[in-house]
């Protein structure tokens, strides 16, 4: 009987252990909806660039988007919480979505105010996380790198609206910032995983933009300024001009 | 590979005396089919980086040094791997260890071809694919027999001295005794490397269209449609990879069918010489290629 | 279009490779299903050691079923004659099963015959094929394991018939045969193959004899012959006898 | 272009660390590999005891299982050296099975050995990994489990095997010995995952022992001292003999 | 729109067809509906020879069950009224699992009153229809196969169910007509299909009963008179007939 | 549940005023969807539990004591949870919220008639688990109209007070005035609770043999193949949860026949006097129920 | 047998109850059947303003379609009468297809008639049902939702076939309106349920849109006043017409 | 035994059935294959129209392409010797996907031949086979509709590749031939089978062929006849004219 209550004993921590996995399970989950949401917010935000008067307003957007994405600081800091040290990949999957989503977001705020390519160590600040794995909760690489292959898709949109907007620089600004994004995928050595897939539907964003940016030029749109630094031989405007 | 530390057994049983033989046959088999296994893995690697370069090509000027950067690559791969597979495989039935070898040689078919293809803009025969799998080597002392050890690699250094390739002879034959070695390539292989391939001539057209090639993709899609038609000839051969490939196959001349048409329907609008001018222009675009 | 005709004249090629392919396939399906009503034909002979009579009978049943045997000797003949050289393993997923099937049979002739082990080149022998790949067309070596594993289950299923036909010292027997077998396979290196699934199997069939002998060693019916030398502390038989 | 070749020397980083994490699930799949050949030559070296003589010799058995398990300890250091510190999880999958397998071996060892429960503890020390996930590479709690649950399995054949072998104390103690685990095991809180369906199999395992309890008694085989402590009436001996 | 029309037309006349097919169905489906309901009552009442009591109260069920079943003649009319000539394989989905129910359960009965196989004849009789392809309407010999099956699998719960109503002799019996099943269906050809499927599930219904009735044998249950002329040494009958 | 900042859009809009209308009736009713799904699990859980108490009878001397603690979380569930959902369907169309509901109560009905058959050894019907859930909760000021405010759970402490069960009226109806407040249990609940119920009873009578009770598995065979006829009886209902219930239940009575064999079987062996004897002395198997 | 007759009658009260059951939803589904057919008429007549000519035709087809819309009137009559009081969920996916269906062919029809988003209480209208839950049968929220995303997808396609037909203004206005539809249903709190999935595929329309609207601007078709107040520099139709 | 043999002659008797069963099966897979290759030719011939030349060549094409179809015939002739009278569907799934692909084959010949619709008869007169079940081997309806879809399917790519050979015209002639099509498919009452399946994806090659027509009408390359009585204001038609 002794040695059955101490098995019952060793049991009972177990079954702690046990129980307290499933209340964690449950209350990530909670966490990650808050920030799903949060994330839907911010993409409404953005949405107003697409408009036809929405480019001109894109600095008041994205401020306001910043702002509301400076909420999910809390939330991954709330969400933190509740992952049990060191354990950050045994339950990846629940936010794997949202970080991809925020990653994309961040992105785009910081394309819009600088075109540039935003940093993973910008996108770690905002969350609020490391960019390190060995820190614990951090930003997973393959997540933000997902959130640029969704920038890839909604810029190639921006192309498309911005020549609606009478915009006919930007197509052409996007289409080398989108060659460089190009270049610097075709580097990596993927795996034939989710990552791969979406990688593979990148060609299809810059052949959009390719298209766009042969649209202008033979019309004569492209800007002068536009091309810039390439020192490509500029479409005579003048000669279509004459057409 | 097996350790110290035995489990006892009773080693006069009959019966452990019989498995005994049987773990020593089929312990040779697993080893040697897990370096086939790697050996086909390295060739399918090399292949893709192959066919990654050929896909570099965006004009003719730098055409001629990529192809010969890539056919250096094929004969690397030839001289080194897959002459190594050939002596595996030696005196053994091919379709034993056909499944370990299969992936690698299907990837290294889609490369030749492609390489031909983009040098020559022809299909290459699976003859031509099987003469170049013939390695003349050395017949070692003692090996009239057709003994060899399989199971220790040789040096990675030494091969490229030691081999000539059947279809391209360097020098003539030397003093030392030489036996061709050849490498069995399957028609099945060769057929689905075709498939893949088609793959590749895919992604050449939307590359082309990148770098303002208005004539490769019309030659593109009358050659891949070519090759749509004959594969689609040939049935639904039994196994599922057969007719997955040629589903795939299809989507592919699809692709290069409606690149041929937004080309068609773009270059209309204006003059063709108009048209030139105003692709040369574009962005840099030569880095385009669409290649996974 | 000259060009058409040499992309042409290649398939056309495989397609009479591929035709021709489909043939060979054909006429091995004819000639395996032959075997197989072979193997029906043999396994139904041997049935009959499971019914009631049946074990007295066993050498009548086995010298019957190594007569029907025999015939896959011409069967095979004709199978060979149907496989070009050197492609045994081309086509070999076509007889696998019916190889591992005349190798179960052969071996359960042999132990009812003899209680011992079949030795490969005898079902090589029956088979009128060599044991050694380098002859061409062969016994394959996982085959005939496999039909080893068959061989022990349906052993456990007669250690249950004869404990039913009131041959008490049978199962004992079988025990320890299926045993040895068990250490002879773990021997082996198994890849995780249809093999290792297999003899994952095997450990039931032996629980399943274990608890025959278990039954007839509990009711005293045990031979004190079987036991052989183990020198077990036989159960009092005299306590079961008294009953 | 500059920053062509900034982006350029981002993803190359990126493109390590991705191609580095390929190279590490080789290396582990190599690693698990080799444990799984040890853990396969410990069962083996253990299936002595259900042998009719194996009882006796289980010490020396033990010993030598003790001393072919210690190896798995290198194993796991090589194996943890391949592992990213704080990325367990990442790879768990990997070692689930052997850690599991292993559990089972060494508790049976130890039952063999003391007729007592496994502590975690033990066979973590045994593996040469802490017990405490917070130390990176550990024995996750829920292998342990799956580790003793294989153990029920093996101890219900050990109890019919033990009454062949003419042990009739010895299924009695078993029996008390899985009744401790069953209540061990209905303090938790089981997910209805892996480890709640091998749970359920518990039951068969119990029943099978308990009638082999029941079978020893109705002959009057169950030793007086068996009952031990339980203060149970026992079944008067006397009385089965006068039958 | 002269076309347009016209192929209105063509298509109209098409809607017709297939508007009409879809009736066909909807009643085929309404009639059939009708008979599994009688299946199931004549079902139900035949599960009584599985109560303790029941075995003896099998020839009054069976007569029951055998008026019940009576009404299939006339359902069986109704569906054939509605099937068109030359179409009965074009439905025959839809009564293929109640003809293959009936035929079991016409067997079932056969075999309770007569402890011996049903004839296609009789089964077709019963309902009502032909046993030739020829007439139209008839017995698919598939269905009347996979019935006989079923039987096998209810037989040997019968087995298990008889021993618990302390008739002893039944499982050997039944275990003889299953055998003798074996034999017959081992004579067939079968297809890779769900007949044969099913056929290979009849070996665990044989293993099933065998174990059943090993497990009256070695308690000496096992009625003299049913093993027949088997002589073995029969476990000591002496305290069986003590009871 | 809404947080405070908002993304910018044009309020003014008649799109966006028609689909404010549409977000908030939408939330309201995923929230309710929401506490009705924690509702459920709720209950389940207790069920459950309730359930595992109830195996824990060994014998006739712990059966009272048990089946009245059994009886105590019974009310309990009612009184607080499952009130809390007839309150929050009250008004709704019962099947609106069913999928939220339906688990929860399902796992209730089999606790219930477990308990019933526990105690008395018979199947409650639909009827009077229907009627052990009919509220009588005071009409609160106001409340004539049908108006509630289902947002908001009440306090957790009171309702033991304010309600009482249909079927166990404990006292006369107080002055103030009371309505009824009914849970709505469909049909199709009810009959797959009984599913799930005889799952129960096959593990009670697997217990059972593990004590040595050696009447119980025949009683409870016999009722479980009656429960098993009358639900083959109805045949194959549509929706795959009938048909894998009844495919579940057909294993447990076969599980339940093979209980009852072994029973006759093994108790073949010595006479039965001897038998309870032996039995009595086996190790002490009363915590051996196996239940899951 | 008094309580076997007591179980049965509990259950055939049940039996009583499915049965019913069935019948009841086999007339709902004769009822929602010939709504499908209604349906399909409808979405036939309207086909007509994808033709070259027809959106000139519009109003007529409008006018058409209106008519067959009002037979579903009678038709909801017909079949609230089946459908038992407070039922309408248990029996709602019976009709849950056909309701988004007219709700998106009304809402077509007053898109083509007015250029205004349908109201739900116009759909419920035309149905003759009530909009609120209340009132037993009604029109389900969602239910009309689902409706409005399939209005979107056929607007997408019309302006794609507007351009066709030389109507270059229609698809600006088009884009328009699916924007505010976009912001309307981004304002919804979707579950993780159908009509998200559905709304996921929204912005695949919009996209469409954008693109057709792309075409237009960039070859200086957008008539001035198409572009309404968004103020966007206009693509230089001087330098297209002088083409 | 007597019974037992019994059993055994009524059990040989189905095998001759069941045996006699698997010729016919293997005599319809020989003669389908046949025809399939015919078929695969048939296609490789007129998938020469894809080609830029190949419209210009249709008229060659379409004869070579009918004379080989005439084989099918006697091929048809051939299947329908080995079909038993009135078993028509019990086999009809072995060439079901070849009468689906020949009536196909037969509706694109007459289409390119005469911009029509090809009748039922005329295709069942091509193989030889009649339009009625009643006359035993027919075309079934159902497979002639697949083969008209599979045509829609053909046609939205030769509208594609007719652009691209520089055919303008031919989009607009095939966006209305597809059309009336769809109107007759949607006169239909189509089961929820794979026809209704493949019916909903014709909505795709209608999407298809639209944004063919939109693409060559906003680019003004429509031909004015093409578009008939649309009279709307086309675009810039001198550019066009000016090619
Ligand atoms: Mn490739
Ligand atoms: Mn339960």
């Amino acid at each position: 009987m002794a040695e059955a209550s101490l098995t019952a004993s060793i049991f009972s921590e177990f079954n702690e252990y046990l129980t307290n996995d499933q209340d964690v399970r449950e209350e990530i989950r909670v966490a990650v909806r808050a920030m799903e949401q949060t994330a839907r917010e911010v993409m409404t935000t953005l949405e107003g660039i697409h408009q036809s008067a929405g480019l001109k307003e894109a600095p008041a957007l994205c401020q306001k988007a910043r702002k509301l994405l400076e909420t999910t600081r809390s939330q991954f800091a709330e969400l933190q919480k509740k992952v049990p040290a060191d354990q950050y990949y045994r339950f990846h999957d629940h936010w794997r979505f949202v970080s991809q989503r925020l990653s994309f977001l961040a992105a785009l705020i910081v394309y819009l105010e600088a075109e540039r390519l935003v940093t993973r160590e910008e996108v770690a600040h905002l969350m609020g996380v490391s960019v390190r794995k060995e820190d614990g909760f951090h930003l997973d690489l393959e997540d933000f790198l997902q959130g640029l292959l969704q920038l890839a898709s909604e810029l190639s949109r921006l192309a498309i609206n911005s020549v609606t907007a009478g915009e006919y620089d930007r197509p052409v600004r996007i289409s080398n910032f989108i060659q460089e994004l190009n270049t610097g995928f075709r580097l990596l050595n993927l795996k034939n995983d989710s990552l791969r897939k979406r990688f593979d539907g990148l060609k299809y964003d810059i052949k959009k933009v390719e298209e766009v940016v042969y649209d202008i030029s033979i019309r004569g749109l492209k800007p002068a300024s536009a091309g810039g630094g390439e020192g490509g031989d500029e479409p005579p405007t003048s000669s279509t001009g004459a057409e | 590979m097996r350790k110290g530390v035995k489990p006892a057994v009773d080693e006069n049983s009959e019966v452990v005396k019989t498995f005994r033989i049987f773990q020593s046959e089929l312990d040779a088999k697993h080893d040697k089919h897990e370096r086939l296994v790697k050996l086909s893995r390295d060739v399918t690697i090399e292949s893709k980086r192959t066919i990654f370069l050929l896909h570099r090509i965006s004009g003719e000027e730098d055409k001629e040094s990529l192809i010969k950067e890539a056919q250096g690559k094929i004969q690397d791969i030839q001289a080194s791997r897959l002459q190594r597979i050939a002596r595996e495989l030696e005196g053994e039935d091919p379709f034993l260890f056909h499944r370990a070898v299969s992936p690698g040689l299907q990837e290294y078919i889609e490369a030749v071809l492609f390489l031909c293809y983009a040098a020559e803009r022809r299909l290459m025969g699976l003859g031509e694919v099987r003469g170049q799998l013939e390695f003349r080597v050395p017949i070692e002392e003692g090996e009239d027999s057709k003994t060899k050890d399989s199971s220790k690699p040789e040096g990675e250094a030494a091969p490229d001295d030691a081999i000539e390739q059947g279809s391209l002879p360097k020098e003539p034959p030397s003093a030392t005794l030489h036996r061709t070695l050849a490498l069995y390539v399957s028609p099945l292989d060769y057929v689905l490397g075709v498939a893949d391939f088609t793959g590749e001539l895919m992604r050449m057209c939307i590359n082309s269209v990148g770098v303002g090639d208005l004539e490769t993709p019309f030659e593109l899609v009358a050659f891949m449609r070519e090759l749509y038609d004959s594969f689609q000839l040939l049935g639904n051969q039994p196994g599922r990879e057969f007719v997955r490939k040629l589903s795939v196959m299809r989507q592919s001349v699809s692709k290069v069918e409606n690149a041929c048409y937004m080309l068609r329907v773009r270059g209309s609008e204006i003059p063709k010489h108009m048209l030139l001018d105003a692709i040369s222009s574009l962005p840099d675009s030569a880095q385009t290629d669409f290649d996974t």
